[in-house]
């Protein structure tokens, strides 16, 4: 059992592109991507957002990284009207995905150690 | 008490066809300080809760509310969805009992109370929550402690909204996305706030 | 620059008259929702700065911002003495170089903070705070970011004060007196906002 | 005039995503993505880099958003390599590009005044 992963974006191609650049360091782990209007536009909707976090959750839950302040509020109404236990993380979107999914490989890992791990890579110093 | 549900279903088709009537205006002040689509938003959440409203079989408030709160999150998108129809779920349990004033006193307060904890936003942040606070303040005060009628207080909450929307213009938006503008933001009216006062002012027009 | 030490003697001077005008209407704000004295507060205390600051020799805006500072936290008494005083006393020092468009900014904000934090009170709280914050978020952008003259940039500040005193009205209070009546203090409007838009509006008078 | 933005990320597609979600909140300020290693794989490539920070300059610079270690290095050697004057931020990808967006529309920007709002958004709080 592995602690599964979530990607959401208003951007359908920013979600499923750092779902890619994630899953190069993700093993075995369950990377999902969500985003956009489900008209090909920009933003989000709960309830994809809610069917995706099930498909990646495994029974160990799941952490989700979003981009922008009505993802994070929709990935919470998603949440509550879920059933898996699953958690937001403060973290940048790409960069906290690939430390999560860095941080989901480990054999101990849990929600909690993989939200802290992606909530580190807030600061990350690129130069 | 089915009345009452009817009621409402006749208030969110009056709201859906202002927000229709508005949308431009709400997608300019959008396009000084956000991006560009709240009118949009509004206008098409609201005839799809309308329209979904309209099927429902004798419903009672609770289920209206319920139904166009949970439109409102599928159709809405942006922030809008979330903070209007989240909040909308949540705070139509309170109407189980039907519409009375006590019952509407604690509608209007959860659903302050949510939109509060959903977007993390305090009264002065330049968002809907301005309104808000004024006419779920002064609804309360009204019906519980001056005992006025609810048509009155509701009279009264809509020019508080209105209180609310000119105070946005002048101040620094801390959330949403015209938080992002900092400085410039000021001097702005905000969207949301504004399509606030509009559908409390189509409340008020229903129960006239 | 004794020449801006001067204005600001006149503006204190009227200030002074403003506030002995508005005696009556200031302490029947706050005899609504507070203890009745906030007319005569203002009233006593300018007066007796007004006086202090005219028998001030050559003096420059910092010493004057300070000595009215300093006169007001003596005479005022109640909560507008540390916050009105205090304040100035504090953001006096912001006016070390002069009166120019950046120093009045860095005086403002500085003025604001130092309101907030003496009276742990922030925007929508029904205090002085809600005139204050947009006229100081208003004054700032509009010096900064839209470069305007400082005379426009105090007219439009005077103009957000203004909607500030109308927000005071159906909010609740979360501070000062007004804080105890809870419910009560909604439909009220805010006694210290309005001294401070008063302030706003003869200062304005006195520049333009 | 205006100064120009160029996403870089490993994955082609998250770039191009990412200034879609930018794009938004833009105004006419130039955005451009690049990304992948050139043959649909995950990766950077130096020269690609550069012809897109040629493309997106206007006179008044740019500001380069990365994703990962190496997307740095290579934005690098390509700022090195053109005679535009770019600089790249230290700032998380998404959240970067959108806030130098908005602070690409202010008409007194430079690449400075871009660069630092990009890197503000480090601090941002989601929940
Ligand atoms: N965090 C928040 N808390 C409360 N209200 C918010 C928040 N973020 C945005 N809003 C409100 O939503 C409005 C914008 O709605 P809309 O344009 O539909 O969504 P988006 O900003 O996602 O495009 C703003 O004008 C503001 O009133
Ligand atoms: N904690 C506070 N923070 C900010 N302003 C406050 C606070 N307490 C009171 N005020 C302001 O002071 C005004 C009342 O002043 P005044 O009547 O002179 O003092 P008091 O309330 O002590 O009698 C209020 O209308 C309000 O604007
Ligand atoms: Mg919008
Ligand atoms: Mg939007
Ligand atoms: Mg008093
Ligand atoms: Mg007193």
């Amino acid at each position: 059992m592995t602690v599964g992963l979530v990607v959401v974006s208003h951007s359908e191609r920013a979600a499923e592109g750092i779902r890619e650049v994630a899953a190069e360091m993700a093993g075995d782990t369950r990377i999902e991507a969500v985003g956009g209007d489900g008209q090909g536009g920009i933003g989000t909707v709960p309830d994809a957002i809610g069917d995706t976090i099930g498909s990646a959750d495994d029974g160990d839950g799941v952490v989700v990284l979003v981009d922008l302040g009505s993802a994070v509020m929709n990935a919470e109404v998603a949440i509550e009207m879920g059933d898996v236990d699953a958690v937001i993380a403060d973290a940048p979107v790409l960069e906290g995905a690939v430390n999560a999914a860095v941080a989901a490989t480990d054999p101990n890992a849990t929600i909690e150690t993989v939200r802290e791990q992606a909530e580190a890579a807030r600061d990350i110093e690129k130069l | 008490m089915s009345g009452d549900g009817e009621a409402v279903v006749a208030a969110v088709e009056r709201v859906a066809e202002r927000l229709e009537a508005e949308r431009d205006h709400l997608t300019q002040l959008d396009s000084a300080i956000g991006d560009a689509d709240h009118g949009g938003n509004m206008a098409r959440g609201w005839a799809k809760a309308a329209e979904t409203a309209r099927d429902l079989d004798d419903p009672d408030p609770e289920t209206v509310a319920k139904t166009v709160g949970k439109t409102l999150m599928a159709e809405v998108g942006g922030a809008s969805g979330p903070l209007f129809g989240g909040s909308l779920v949540f705070a139509g349990a309170e109407l189980e009992g039907g519409i009375t004033p006590e019952t509407a006193v604690a509608f209007a307060e959860t659903y302050l109370e949510k939109v509060e904890d959903r977007g993390d936003a305090r009264v002065g942040d330049h968002t809907m929550v301005d309104a808000l606070t004024p006419a779920v303040h002064t609804f309360k005060k009204s019906i519980e402690t001056d005992e006025r009628p609810p048509l009155e207080a509701l009279a009264k909450a809509t020019d508080a909204a209105e209180r609310g929307v000119a105070f946005t213009v002048p101040i620094r938006a801390r959330k949403g996305r015209a938080s992002y503008l900092g400085w410039r933001s000021v001097g702005h009216q905000d969207p949301g706030a504004t399509s606030t006062l509009f559908i409390l002012q189509e409340l008020l027009r229903t129960v006239a």
